[in-house]
């Protein structure tokens, strides 16, 4: 076992643990708390896998927002904090054989297909500056789709959330009209 | 380092998430399920790109855009659910069931009747009926 | 090509009438049948009586990719009633002229359905594909369909709905037999599976395709238990609905029982045979003694189809030439009789305004008199007798019943004969209940009815006549099937 | 010749035809053209028919000269009818016993139609009434000059039909219609065996011409023959009017009069004996079946003289009478001499028709059917009453009248039956047919004495009846009185001393009692003394009744059972195949329940074992 590895493994371990925990726990804040976890340890994963731009965008972007992003959603939900009983919903011993049988397929696929393989860690290939210059030049086109699509759905965020806008002859419906505008939009965009 | 090891991970983060999808019933969890699947994707999508060190970084750079379509998708998807919470009162999951027929069994020529009340909108008649629950 | 052309006329009919000039002509439906009539005509002068095989082909690709062919052609077995759907269609035509449907829909949208219909009709007769024959057997499923559902009486919707349904039903499982057959033996082609005998195919799948393709036909024609679609369908639709229904599709049960589930496999209908005569019997006796309680004279003469299907279904579960022979007869004669009960009835209904036994009362004969006296004609028709058309298929069903063919029990077969028998004693009981009914007795004062119309006479009176000179001079129609039934079975 | 046997069968066919569609249409052409003469003669109907009748009777004659001339069988096919398997032969056989009743129904029919004209003057319906008897007439004649078995059935079923409307020719009274109903439905019920028995018959024998089949019967193995002679005997029981079948008979008499003179002495009721003395060799190799010929014959016989003693009908009176005179007929055949049936047959038809219209003669006068309420008529009618007279005569067999001579040949070969029946049939058939002479003397005496004699019971103005009416009766009373006499020249129908001094004393003594009785108060009914059983006698011994309650209501009851299971269990399982169809769809319905994380498990499931399928079939 390389270095690598031994650094790797117990990374996997807290990743996948936590993940475990983020769909088992009982309360909804400490879902969206383990999840950190699990994302940073994905950060260190990145890093071990010599993507160190990868590894920071995953920590600024999916710790530092989309996480926040939940943990509002928790909030404006009005999900308890603390303890709640129903979390789980009715079919969870099938999804867990449907889970188990996907970690199964995968794995016995994976592990047929790639026991020789061997990665090569070679520090400097996920750099800032390699990736600069990939997105820039490379894969600029994508790129400015990609920016045209999170305006959409900035937009689209925005249309859906606000209740007071909508196409509906009656505004003090907020209900079926408001939503059918909205879905609408979304299409569009 | 051998490859098993982040492909392993990924494939039972992707497995993990795919349960969370299916067994959580409040849709913010099903929401951070989704988070792990996709991050399980991104993880093999680095993974191959070291292993074929791709002078492109197409793998990486694909996770970067994945990253930030994540973070639309967790926008945009939190925006229905406050919205479905807004006019449900209720973000559950498996009690959003208004993709169903309703259940009034329709009784063999009665079509022109049932024309009736859908026009008012379905949803409607939906939520007011499940309101009380 | 004649028969190309039978087929293409009231195809053509039926498109012309999207041209909006054409809707308004109400003559086109008739003209256009009339044409039809006479092509048919022109293909019995042209045919050969003498020559027991098909003739007048066409024999065309179709869908070579898998073997289907356009072939056409008729003999001594379809000619009949190719004739008699023709002239019946017409006479519909000639009907509705002075006795439009009731309904709101408009008279082109049925004008242009019956002709549709009758391309069907006539296109399942002279098919000789079995997967052309499928297709025309399913064409007249929805004008008919359309024709009762719109101008049918106030119990339309589920009538229809019932009788599309369950006919579908049948020609599912028909379809699977025919392809059955087809698949298993190589061709599609009636004619040389016809010629074959079954060769080829193994006895289980004999019994197998003779049991699918005849539930498929018994459907239709309607054997016991099969039939309740029949007395709603009948009752609720409007008379030229009833006539074809009863008059033509009826026959395209029986005659596809003939065509196809006979030489095809005659292992399987060896075995079927006494099954098939025990519900054959068991459907006249219950048609009888259903129609002796019936109210409602449509009803009731939708049962006696039921009874007089049986002898026709008795006819071809003898397997003899004698038997089959019959039930070719028993087709025309009914097809002939039947129709005119059913104008009759219509005729009563729109004069009485009621088809309830009850409620029409007695004395017709005096109110009506020359109605009563063409409904007395049909009922006795009907009922069998002798000297009439309906008594010969009667008669040699049971005669082939009396020495069924070889390899079926004769003890069986007596049995149903004499059941049979019973039956033809209860049909007369109940069309002479009928008749005392509603025609015998001092009439009820109430408005008076209206004679016979002209075009009634005109739709009436070849049925008429075609009863009687079929009935005293059955020859014309033995004469046609004999030889080909004869090559049907086997025999030389 | 059997070109004009077949004219003689088709010119009524052709007279029905054109009477019923050109008939009134004629009268008219008549009526506007102002023939000259009679009225009668401007009736188009009647004149169609008595012409075609007319000339039937003189092709009959004819024919029957001719056959005398020349004797022996003829026969001629037109044609041959494919079945598929034994044909048909559209064809006529005459021989003498063909030309002989072919004649006597011709003459008869001839006779009615003439009779009718008056009869039925005002009828409105005249037309189809005339058409009607001509078709009778036609299918009476197509019996007997049938030369195929199922030909012959044509012609029997016709019949059939036709007796079904002239009974029910007055339909107005539901009474004429329901007794119309019945006899058509109960010959039916007889023909279907005859039907079978043709069958039997014809293809054990290998074809359905008559001559073929009596040829061959010799070879068929006994049981065929037996089974298809008593399946005759169905047939003929039904249109003979025997026990078991008869009950329709009697209703029959719900049609105009001349209808029952028709049906009584010429056709219909004729054509049951014809039948059997027509296929006598079938029946003579199946003695079983002439022994229950035999017996059939005998209860026939004497319970219907016992009914037609207590009837208050004088048409009812005839009509058990025919039933009863019938039997002797199918007595004589049951004991083997069918010369003295046929006989009995034609004498039979002669003084039945003449007793027939000449009761019509007597309802046309006093306008009642019932016998009390007729009465001193003797004077007033004399055509009538010396006519009904020497019908009554030979009714009763009183020399030297024709009946005398054919029951005599009947009785004495009963004596000695030679038929093969076996004995003791033979004597109870014998003594039945000795106890019914004296019955039928009874019945016949009451009748004559209660319309005839003593006073008038009701108001109507004794009259004769029209010419029109009068003179076939008339002329029917000669063949009535002489016909006997041509039985002189076969010596099996010649009188035999014995036996004709003990009927004659029976007679006598049945006849004088019913005088007795009579002659105590002329303005009683005779029946009078028959006591409680009287009722039995006029209800026919109840046999109705026990009819209406072993066949009809359970018929109506099955019938109406069978409209319930049809529509509550074979419809109702149709109709529910709907609903089972719905409830399956519902438990298909059940998974999609809107959950749509229950749509993401089958999706993902399904996905895992395709993929599955994949990574190991791949």
């Amino acid at each position: 076992m390389t270095g690598q590895e031994i650094v790797f493994v117990p990374l996997g371990v807290v990743a996948v643990g936590a993940a475990l925990l983020v769909v088992t726990t009982k309360q909804m804040v400490h879902a969206a708390l383990w999840l950190v976890v699990t994302l940073g340890a994905l950060a260190g994963m990145y890093l071990v896998l010599t993507a160190e731009f990868v590894a920071w965008v995953q920590v600024l972007i999916y710790v530092g927002a989309v996480v926040v992003l939940l943990l509002f959603g928790i909030m404006l939900t009005r999900a308890p904090i603390g303890r709640s009983a129903d979390l789980d919903s009715g079919n969870r011993w099938i999804a867990l054989a449907v889970a188990v049988a996907t970690a199964a397929l995968l794995v016995t696929v994976v592990v047929q297909g790639f026991r020789t393989a061997y990665v090569p860690l070679k520090p400097g290939g996920g750099s800032a500056e390699a990736m600069g210059a990939g997105v820039f030049r490379t894969w600029v086109l994508p790129f400015e789709v990609l920016s045209v699509l999170l305006l959409a759905a900035l937009i689209g965020a925005i249309v859906l959330s606000r209740s007071d806008i909508g196409p509906g002859p009656d505004p003090g419906s907020d209900t079926g009209p408001g939503s059918g505008g909205g879905s609408r939009r979304k299409g569009d965009g | 380092m051998h490859i098993l090891y982040p492909l392993v991970v990924a494939a039972l983060l992707f497995s993990i998430g795919v349960y969370g999808v299916l067994a959580r019933r409040n849709a913010i969890l099903v929401l951070m399920s989704v988070e792990l699947m996709l991050n399980s994707v991104n993880l093999n999508l680095v993974t191959f790109d070291v292993w074929l060190r791709d002078r492109l970084h197409g793998g990486q750079v694909l996770t970067l855009f994945t990253i930030v379509i994540a973070a639309a998708e967790i926008g945009l998807g939190l925006a229905i659910v406050l919205l479905v919470f807004r006019n449900r009162e209720s973000i559950d999951v498996d009690r959003l069931r208004a993709l169903a027929e309703s259940d009034a069994e329709p009784p063999a020529d009665s079509v022109v009747e049932r024309q009736g009340p859908a026009g008012q909108g379905d949803q409607v008649a939906v939520s007011s009926r499940r309101a009380p629950q | 090509m004649i028969l190309l052309a039978m087929l293409a006329v009231p195809l053509a009919g039926a498109l012309l009438l999207l041209v909006p000039g054409l809707r308004q002509n109400r003559l086109h439906g008739t003209v256009v049948s009339g044409i039809t009539l006479i092509l048919a005509l022109a293909a019995a002068l042209a045919f050969d009586h003498g020559n027991p095989r098909m003739q007048l082909e066409v024999d065309r690709a179709w869908a070579p990719a898998i073997g289907l062919r356009f072939h056409l052609g008729v003999d001594g077995i379809s000619l009949p009633l190719v004739v008699l759907t023709a002239l019946l269609t017409f006479l519909c035509f000639l009907y509705l002229l002075r006795h439009p449907a009731a309904g709101g829909a408009s008279p082109a949208l049925l004008t242009a359905l019956l002709l549709v219909l009758e391309v069907g009709m006539l296109g399942t007769f002279v098919a000789l594909d079995l997967v052309l024959f499928f297709v025309f057997f399913e064409v007249v499923l929805i004008p008919m369909y359309v024709v009762i559902a719109v101008w049918g009486g106030p119990g339309r919707r589920a009538a229809a709905y019932k009788f599309i349904l369950y006919t579908l039903l049948g020609s599912g499982v028909l379809l699977v037999g025919l392809l059955l057959v087809g698949v298993n033996a190589g061709t599609l082609d009636m004619v040389e599976l016809a010629a074959r005998h079954g060769e080829g195919l193994s006895r289980g799948m004999q019994i197998t395709a003779f049991l699918l393709i005849g539930l498929g036909l018994a459907v239709k024609a309607p054997m016991w238990p099969l039939h309740t679609w029949l007395p709603d369908a009948h009752t609720e639709a409007p008379t030229v609905g009833s006539v074809l229904l009863a008059g033509v599709l009826l026959k395209m049960g029986t005659y596809g029982l003939v065509r196809l589930a006979l030489p095809l496999a005659p292992e399987g209908a060896e075995f079927w045979a006494p099954w098939l005569g025990l519900l054959a019997v068991i459907g006249i006796i219950y048609g009888a003694l259903a129609c002796l309680a019936q109210s409602d004279l449509k009803r009731m003469i939708a049962f006696s189809s039921v009874g007089h299907m049986g002898f026709v279904l008795l006819g071809i579960a003898t397997l003899t030439p004698v038997g089959v022979n019959a039930a070719l007869f028993g087709n025309i004669a009914h097809g002939l009789i039947t129709g005119l009960l059913f104008f009759l009835a219509g005729a009563i209904k729109e004069r009485y305004g009621t088809g309830d036994l009850d409620e029409l009362g007695g004395g017709m004969l005096a109110k009506a008199p020359r109605l009563a006296a063409i409904l007395t004609f049909a009922c006795v028709a009907s009922l069998g007798l002798p000297g009439l058309a309906g008594f010969w298929g009667e008669m040699l069903a049971l005669l082939g019943a009396y020495q069924p063919g070889a390899g079926l029990p004769r003890e069986t077969f007596v049995t149903f004969m004499v059941f049979g028998g019973l039956g033809a004693v209860l049909t007369a009981a109940y069309f002479l209940r009928m008749l005392a009914k509603i025609t015998h007795g001092t009439p009820a004062d109430g408005p008076v009815v209206a004679g016979v119309t002209r075009h009634e006479y005109a739709a009436w009176v070849p049925l008429i006549t075609l009863t009687i000179v079929i009935g005293l001079w059955p020859k014309l129609i033995l004469d046609l099937t004999s030889a080909p039934v004869r090559a049907l079975l086997g025999g030389g | 010749m059997i070109a004009l046997a077949s004219l003689t069968v088709l010119s009524p066919f052709i007279a029905a035809v054109v009477g019923m569609l050109l008939g009134l249409r004629l009268s008219r052409l008549l009526e506007t053209r102002g023939v000259p003469g009679h009225r009668v003669l401007r009736n188009g109907p009647a004149v169609i028919a008595v012409v075609a009748s007319a000339l039937a009777t003189l092709f009959a004659l004819i024919v029957a000269v001719t056959l005398w001339l020349d004797p022996g069988p003829r026969e001629g096919t037109l044609t041959l009818i494919p079945t598929g398997t034994l044909p048909i032969a559209v064809g006529l056989q005459v021989d003498g016993l063909a030309a002989v009743v072919g004649l006597m129904v011709c003459c008869v029919a001839l006779a009615v139609q003439v009779y009718s004209i008056a009869y039925l003057a005002e009828d409105p319906r005249y037309s189809s009434y005339a058409a009607f008897v001509s078709l009778f007439t036609s299918a009476m004649l197509l019996v007997v000059f049938a030369g195929d078995l199922l030909l012959l059935y044509v012609g029997w079923e016709v019949m059939g039909v036709c007796s079904y409307f002239l009974i029910g020719h007055h339909w107005e009274d539901r009474a004429n219609s329901r007794a119309a109903v019945k006899a058509f439905l109960v010959t039916r019920t007889g023909d279907v065996g005859f039907l079978f028995g043709i069958f039997v018959l014809g293809v054990g024998a290998g074809t359905f011409q008559i001559d073929e089949v009596l040829r061959r019967v010799g070879d068929l193995p006994d049981t065929t023959v037996l089974a298809a002679t008593l399946l005759l005997l169905a047939g003929v029981a039904g249109k003979s009017a025997q026990f078991p079948l008869h009950t329709w008979l009697p209703d029959a008499m719900a049609g105009p009069t001349p209808i029952s003179a028709l049906i009584h002495a010429a056709t219909m009721v004729a054509a049951g004996i014809y039948v059997v003395a027509r296929l006598y060799p079938a029946f003579l190799a199946a003695p079983t079946a002439l022994a229950v010929l035999g017996v059939m014959a005998a209860i026939s016989m004497l319970g219907a003289a016992l009914a037609a003693l207590a009837q208050s009908d004088l048409k009812r009176v005839l009509a058990y009478s025919t039933i009863s005179q019938l039997a002797y007929m199918a007595a004589g055949l049951a004991v083997g001499t069918r010369s003295g049936a046929v006989f009995h047959l034609l004498t039979h038809g002669a003084f039945k028709a003449l007793l027939f219209l000449a009761a019509g003669c007597v309802i046309y006068v006093t306008g009642s059917n019932l016998l009390r309420d007729y009465g001193g008529l003797r004077e007033a009618m004399p055509i009538t009453f010396w006519s009904m007279t020497i019908g009554f005569a030979a009714l009763v067999g009183l020399p030297p009248v024709s009946g005398f001579f054919s029951k005599d040949a009947i009785i004495e070969a009963a004596l000695h039956a030679e038929s093969g029946i076996p004995g003791p049939v033979a004597t109870i058939v014998y003594l039945t047919l000795l106890v019914t002479v004296a019955v039928t003397a009874a019945y016949a005496t009451r009748a004559w004495l209660m319309t005839f004699f003593g006073t008038a019971r009701t108001a109507f103005t004794p009259r004769e009846a029209p010419r029109l009416m009068s003179w076939p009766v008339g002329i029917l009373a000669v063949p009535t009185a002489i016909l006997g006499f041509f039985g002189l020249g076969a010596s099996e129908l010649r009188p035999h001393l014995g036996s004709a001094a003990l009927s004659l004393l029976l007679a006598g003594a049945g006849g004088y009692g019913a005088y007795a009785v009579w002659r105590r108060d002329p303005a009683l009914d005779p029946a009078r003394v028959l006591g409680p059983v009287r009722t039995t006698f006029e209800r026919g011994f109840h046999v109705d009744d026990v009819y209406d309650r072993v066949v009809v209501a359970p018929v109506r009851a099955l019938a109406r059972a069978v409209v319930g299971v049809d529509d509550r269990v074979i419809d109702r399982a149709v109709e529910s195949s709907a609903g089972v169809t719905r409830a399956f769809g519902g438990l298909l319905r059940r998974p999609q329940n809107g959950n749509p994380q229950t749509y993401l498990t089958g999706l993902l499931a399904g996905m895992a074992v395709i993929v599955l399928a994949v990574v190991i079939f791949v």
